[in-house]
């Protein structure tokens, strides 16, 4: 997974760098099932291996697929990147360690889920059961947020172009 | 905070050390390319990244996944994972947006590199009325 | 009508007239009529409170209150009511003088002018009749904006360099020292109400306490301490009536009024001359003598009739901050006086200044060679106004002057004794030489060959209402001197 | 069933109902008419619900009836309620005008859209205010994020699509790096409800995740709320939007985001923990300065209006954090209460250019030349907004001013009282540039201002007595901010 | 591509097991993995290919565009309303106990409707996304 992010990283073939971030999607859900996270692999492979790429090659198809070099130079990027990797690792480090049953996660609300899920919803699939009723809300919050992208992109894409540049040059 | 069932030490930080890696690279790209598309995509490895970082805690090694049957009595922790389906929508929305912008960016300057644009700018912007 | 509507009525009056003049604005008579009747309502409202005042009433209302201890009131004390008098009682005379003056120059924008004017004086009321330091500070902000447009009214790049360091510093000054000052007192008293006293008794320190009150004095930019009296020289590009309304009704009279309140009402004499914090003001009454001396020689100095004018008033101004930090009772007669005293004689001055300029178009001392004989009027209102500043009976001058000479004696302070009879002689100095000129030297080649006579009349008319009201002040002190005295005993709002 | 019970539900869901409502019918005219309606009514709910909260404290509404921390949970306590009030009010008052602006502004076919956007923003703003669990505010915290950026883009300055752009790329970082935090902090308690996390805190304070999630959450807010070093999305973003989303987004959207900060500081992490273990206070201290004085001095210098309040927009959010460093009663109560009287001013400006934009087609100063003469009451109510910038007494911006100076000097920090003042200067700076502008020239020929309907003017006229009212009787906003802070520093756990 | 025979037929021939799986998808979702979102996307991406295929045109009959962007709005108001369901029926807002005398029936029908709304809101976008995007496509070769 790293290669494919220094590799897309370095890119400067638009295409690449899309089918990259496609690959980079795959490997992500496969590791994603490893971590028995077998809904969000599923949506990870359907959303960022599939659907963005095609997004992608979309807008790519309306845009020039070469990157100019870019002009500024790399020094100050890295500096913001890798600070926030260090505040990040700073913190990663008294983490609960991987694979931990004692971490307040596995202690806290998540077993009352596992236990009461079938009782209460009879439904198996805690992940299901969790995203429908018990943090309902949040789902409704996202198919939101999906339906706002749409009326957004209706709205800036909608109206002809032409009379739209003449307003901007004005 | 190591539980006695944790891999000791930085082994057991690996999956950490896997995500702030691509963090710090998605965040590189997004700053560093001056490529709108470029930024776009360096932006979606920065949110990916972010899922590992919940789902990996969640996995207990011989859990499986949180699907009740009687067969398995350990589960992974099924938290994360709903809240990383909604932050994928919602990764998946903020690109699509970005995109569309990109596409009408593209169509009003006729570039995607940033740098052009700001340099269109310095003109038109100047005589602001 | 009952005194607390009355307090109101002396804002609200003008308001409305202004409201009137701009609906007037059209026909030039009816906006003057309107003018006129505006300004001798005031007058007639303010009146109506004064019997009240001297009896010992104290009629006031309370408005808003933002939080506790801080609300927007009026409440009318013996200070107030003698501004307020002062202030409508020009405002008559000087709307009168303006009509002839801005008609004679053909001035532009005259019912912007009008309208400012009534604002103004407006403002001056809610200053005067302020019941705490918050609601003062609020009306002086606001007499520093409506007076904006009056400076810069040329409209000339001048004029808007002039109008600059006008707000430039007061609003600096009032923002950067009068606020935290303000807001300091509130945080220590836990209210800023006026009151016999002071309310600041034993709760500073000596050095606390003078720094308090340096905050305070200079935040009041507008009483023209050294080193912030460089607005008021800039102000000169006003038109005469504006210089006359700074300088006599108004601005500078809200400055030394406020002063001399504060350290009345806020700081307290008592507490201030308080054995443990001795001389807390000791330093103001140095700083002020050194205003008196360096501004007097400043006018000495300079040719411009207008710029010596202004140079005189900031001397003046420093004598009411003088006396007041003087802290003894009598000194403190002869600040609310001179505060009167100033007035009119400050006001005959710039009248006839303006006149000058609008019959003869001279603005120098030095142009003014054997004028007296072209406009006796003028120039024997000048000379009153000149004599009665320099301190010469029987003028209204002398009698503040004599206060607060017999102040500083009483309290054995040589120094303020001096700086009086200094400036007494620089007064004379750069008073006198003009009435030479005007009366005794004979008319320069130049102006003989541009004849002109006097000016409009119902400018005369406005100057030797003035003069007579300067000579009047002499003689028939009683009213003022009561008020004086109500202050200066105590016996407060 | 009783409503009252469910108005927190409702408060959110109606705004969210309606929208894609908007989208059904398609009709312009009746989009509008949902959108006031929900906007009203949303209003009305916050208003009602404000009260509940005064009277019977803290309601907590379990949506599905789960249980919290097993479901999520809605939480209204009176900051909650506040601020509920403020972004209904603001909405239900700009989206009236927007009707009239947006024709001016956007193209017609894409007039329902927006107001889905709007409503959907609206939506996402009332959802973080009132939800008590830590993933749901990321979740509506990207739902008004998106509205945001479309709105921003439908400018029909092609300028306002890199505007966007920027802003997508900024705020997305910031999210993610908001969602890190509250990964970590679930890691960490293993909870999402935000009271529980408060609770359950405890047991890991200081611990290294909890410090970097602290951090994280820092950095990602303040890139929302554009606090200095990271505000540069925020001037193109304001200054090329549709004006009425200017105004709304000024008036709320970063001042959500300021919700956001203290309800994660004092919720959860604990005022101990976030000023003791880190040099917050310095930080916050440092950045507020910065901005109040660099922001607010790039302000002077522009020459598009809405930019020029962009920028200072910037300046005041350095009031709010400013307050917000104090770590005191007194400082918290004078961020809340800038919340609430910049919102409502920002909002009266930004409406106020709305009206100049649709009248005489842009808001550069070399447009606006004697617009006191074109459009008398419109400049009069930009001056006025802008004396409430500045701080001026009798206006909303003064309370905020006071508190802050009072805060100061509860700290003994009188450095820190004179920048303060100070800072107000250079507000009177960019300020003044208009005024001069507008009543100091001479009005362009080849401009003639078009009338502007009612529907936008009203709105406006309703904000504006709301700046002066604030600024006069402060029980509305002062009272709730000073109950706020005392329960964050409480401890809202 | 629009005109090769292999790809025409066998994407008649696959079309229909794809929409098929999609709903498979979709209701499986309480057993196995997969739920309303994921079933969304397969159906927007069935059209999406149907469109690469038999162009822009042809998959605007099968889905008229005013359709699409009211099924956007529909599926949000299936969930919302499923919401005020619970509150009309005396419960709290998405309160699925009350949607049926057995509170754990209540709570799969919930589920269920909520992920149908899941489910039409996302194909709707998708769908229009895709036609914007086309859309645009052939503005610029025009």
């Amino acid at each position: 997974m790293a290669v494919v992010v220094v590799v897309l990283g370095r890119s400067r073939n638009l295409f690449s760098v899309v089918v990259l971030g496609g690959v980079y999607s795959f490997l992500m859900a496969t590791v994603l099932v490893a971590m028995d996270a077998v809904d969000v692999a599923m949506t990870e492979a359907s959303v960022g291996a599939g659907l963005s790429t095609v997004l992608f090659l979309g807008a790519l198809y309306l845009c020039d697929s070469e990157e100019a070099k870019p002009i500024r130079n790399p020094a100050l990027p890295a500096a913001v990147s890798l600070a926030v990797g260090a505040v990040l690792i700073y913190g990663a480090m008294g983490l609960p360690v991987f694979d931990d049953v004692q971490a307040p996660i596995h202690q806290h609300v998540a077993p009352y889920y596992l236990q009461n899920v079938l009782k209460e919803t009879n439904v198996p699939n805690v992940v299901t059961a969790v995203l429908a009723s018990y943090r309902g809300y949040d789902t409704l919050g996202e198919t939101t947020v999906v339906f706002t992208a749409g009326a957004g992109v209706v709205a800036l894409l909608r109206q002809r172009r032409r009379t739209k540049d003449k307003e901007g040059k004005s | 905070m190591n539980g006695p069932a944790g891999l000791p030490g930085v082994l057991g930080h690996f999956s950490y050390f896997v995500t702030i890696f691509l963090l710090v690279a998605g965040l590189f790209i997004v700053i560093a390319r001056g490529n709108l598309i470029k930024k776009l995509v360096g932006l979606g490895i920065f949110q990916t990244s972010v899922y590992l970082l919940y789902i990996a805690p969640g996995k207990l090694i011989g859990g499986t996944a949180p699907i009740l049957s009687d067969a398995f009595k350990v589960y992974s922790n099924p938290i994360p994972h709903v809240l990383i389906l909604t932050a994928i929508v919602v990764g998946v929305a903020t690109l699509a947006l970005g995109l569309a912008l990109v596409v009408r960016i593209r169509e009003a300057y006729g570039t995607i590199e940033e740098d052009d644009i700001l340099l269109q700018e310095t003109g038109p912007a100047s005589a602001a009325d | 009508m009952a005194p607390e509507q009355a307090v109101l009525a002396a804002l609200a009056v003008p308001l409305v007239g202004a409201a009137l003049i701009a609906l007037a604005g059209r026909a030039p008579n009816l906006r003057e009529t309107v003018t006129m009747a505006t300004a001798l309502a005031l007058l007639g409202t303010v009146l109506t409170l004064l019997p009240g005042v001297l009896a010992g009433g104290r009629p006031g209302v309370a408005l808003f209150e933002l939080m506790p201890g801080l609300e927007i009131a009026l409440r009318v004390e013996p200070l107030g009511m003698l501004f307020a008098l002062v202030a409508s009682g020009l405002w008559i005379v000087n709307s009168l003088y303006s009509i002839g003056y801005m008609r004679g120059n053909k001035e532009e924008k005259q019912t912007r002018f009008f309208i400012c004017f009534a604002l103004a004086l407006s403002a001056t009321m809610g200053i005067a009749f302020s019941a705490n330091l918050f609601t003062l500070f609020l009306f002086y902000e606001v007499l520093t904006l409506v007076t904006y447009p009056l400076v810069t009214h040329h409209g000339t790049e001048k004029a808007r360099q002039g109008g600059r360091v006008y707000l430039g510093l007061l609003l600096g000054t009032s923002t950067v020292f009068l606020l935290p000052a303000l807001i300091f007192i509130w945080f220590l008293a836990g209210t800023t109400d006026f009151t016999p006293g002071g309310i600041l008794a034993g709760r500073l320190g000596h050095h606390e306490l003078a720094a308090l009150l340096a905050l305070t004095v200079y935040g009041i930019g507008k009483a023209a301490l050294m080193p912030f009296h460089r607005w008021l020289p800039a102000a000169m590009v006003a038109p005469t009536p504006v210089s006359a309304l700074l300088h006599a009704v108004a601005v500078v009279k809200a400055g030394v009024f406020s002063v001399v309140k504060v350290i009345v009402y806020i700081f307290g004499v008592d507490n201030l001359a308080s054995a443990g914090l001795s001389g807390a003001a000791d330093w103001l009454v140095t700083v002020a003598g050194f205003t008196i001396i360096a501004a007097s020689v400043v006018a000495l100095n300079a040719d411009n009739l207008k710029r010596r004018l202004a140079y005189s008033t900031v001397s003046q101004l420093a004598y009411v901050v003088m006396a007041a930090a003087l802290l003894a009772p009598l000194s403190l007669v002869g600040a609310v006086l001179h505060i009167a005293a100033h007035a009119f004689s400050k006001i005959t001055l710039f009248f006839a200044a303006g006149a000058i300029y609008t019959a003869a178009h001279k603005t120098e001392v030095s142009q003014l060679d054997g004028i007296g004989r072209r406009m006796p009027w003028t120039m024997v209102a000048f000379t009153i106004g000149a004599l009665s500043l320099i301190g010469i009976p029987p003028f209204a001058g002398v009698i503040s002057k004599w206060y607060i000479l017999a102040g500083a004696l009483s309290a054995q302070n040589l120094l303020a004794a001096a700086v009086i009879l200094t400036s007494t002689l620089l007064n004379a100095a750069y008073f006198l030489p003009i009435v030479h000129r005007a009366f005794f030297r004979p008319l320069s080649a130049a102006a003989e060959s541009h004849p002109h006579g006097e000016a409009p009349r119902s400018m005369v008319v406005a100057m030797l209402v003035t003069a007579t009201a300067t000579t009047a002040m002499f003689f028939f002190p009683d009213t003022f001197l009561q008020l004086a005295q109500a202050v200066a005993s105590g016996r407060g709002p | 069933m009783s409503v009252a019970t469910h108005l927190p539900a409702l408060q959110v869901v109606l705004p969210l109902l309606a929208a894609p409502l908007t989208v059904l019918l398609r009709r312009p005219g009746l989009a509008f008419l949902v959108a006031v309606a929900a906007s009203w009514c949303a209003l009305a709910i916050a208003l009602a619900l404000a009260f509940q909260v005064h009277g019977s404290g803290v309601i907590s509404y379990p949506i599905g009836n789960w249980p919290p921390p097993i479901g999520i949970e809605y939480r209204v306590d009176a900051l909650s309620s506040a601020m509920l009030v403020l972004v209904a009010g603001i909405a239900s008052v700009v989206l009236p005008f927007a009707r009239g602006s947006i024709e001016r502004e956007i193209p017609a076919p894409q007039h329902y859209l927006f107001y889905t956007m709007f409503l959907l923003c609206m939506t996402g703003l009332l959802g973080i205010s009132i939800t008590g669990d830590a993933f749901n505010i990321f979740v509506f915290l990207e739902i008004s994020s998106l509205s945001t950026y479309v709105l921003i883009a439908l400018g029909r300055d092609r300028r306002a699509l890199v505007a966007a752009y920027q802003y997508l790329i900024m705020g997305t970082i910031g999210a993610t790096f908001i969602v890190i935090a509250i990964g970590l902090l679930y890691l960490m308690t293993g909870t999402l409800n935000l009271a529980d996390m408060g609770r359950r805190i405890a047991a890991v304070n200081g611990t290294r995740p909890v410090l970097a999630a602290l951090a994280f959450l820092t950095v990602g807010v303040s890139l929302k709320l554009a606090l200095f070093p990271l505000h540069q999305w925020l001037p193109n973003a304001y200054a090329y939007a549709p004006t009425a989303v200017s105004a709304f987004i000024a008036a709320t959207a970063t001042k959500v985001a300021v919700y956001v900060l203290l309800r994660f500081y004092f919720g959860v992490f604990g005022e101990a923990q976030v000023f003791g273990r880190l040099p917050m206070e310095q930080m916050m201290l440092a950045l507020a300065l910065a901005g109040m004085f660099v922001a607010s001095t790039i302000a002077v210098f522009q020459t598009d209006l809405k930019r020029l309040f962009a920028y200072s927009s910037v300046g005041q959010i350095g009031y709010i954090v400013l307050g917000l460093s104090f770590d005191s009663a007194t400082g918290l109560t004078a961020s809340i209460v800038h919340l609430f009287n910049h919102g409502v001013t920002k909002g009266a400006i930004f409406m106020l250019l709305g009206i100049v934009v649709a009248s005489i087609g842009g808001a550069t100063l070399t447009r606006v030349h004697g617009l006191g003469r074109l459009m008398p009451w419109t400049s009069a109510g930009i001056v006025l907004a802008g004396l409430s910038l500045i701080g001026v007494p009798g206006t909303a911006g003064f309370v905020t001013k006071w508190y802050l100076v009072l805060a100061a000097l509860e700290q003994g920090q009188w450095w820190l009282v004179f920048l303060i003042v100070a800072s107000s200067l250079v507000s009177l700076m960019y300020v003044w540039r208009f005024v001069e502008v507008a009543y100091f020239r001479e009005p362009r020929k080849d401009i003639v201002p078009a009338a502007v309907p009612r529907s936008m003017a009203v709105p406006t006229a309703v904000l504006l007595v709301a700046v002066v009212l604030f600024g006069l009787d402060t029980t509305f906003t002062v009272d709730p901010a000073i109950r706020a802070a005392e329960m964050l520093l409480g401890g809202a756990r | 591509m629009k005109n090769d025979l292999v790809l025409r037929v066998v994407a008649k021939l696959l079309m229909p097991y794809i929409l098929l799986f999609a709903l498979y998808v979709q209701f499986h979702g309480e057993l196995g993995p997969g739920g309303g979102f994921q079933a969304g996307v397969i159906i927007a991406a069935t059209m999406v290919f149907y469109g690469l295929i038999y162009g822009l045109p042809a998959v605007q009959k099968v889905m008229p565009e005013p359709l699409v962007e009211s099924m956007m709005a529909v599926g949000v108001l299936i969930y919302g309303g499923v919401g005020v369901a619970g509150l009309l029926l005396g419960g709290n807002y998405l309160d699925y106990f009350v949607l049926s005398r057995d509170s754990v029936h209540g709570q799969e029908r919930g589920i269920f409707w909520v992920e149908v709304g899941v489910a039409i809101t996302v194909s709707g976008v998708m769908m229009k996304i895709f036609y914007m995007f086309a859309a645009r496509r052939k503005g610029d070769l025009s």
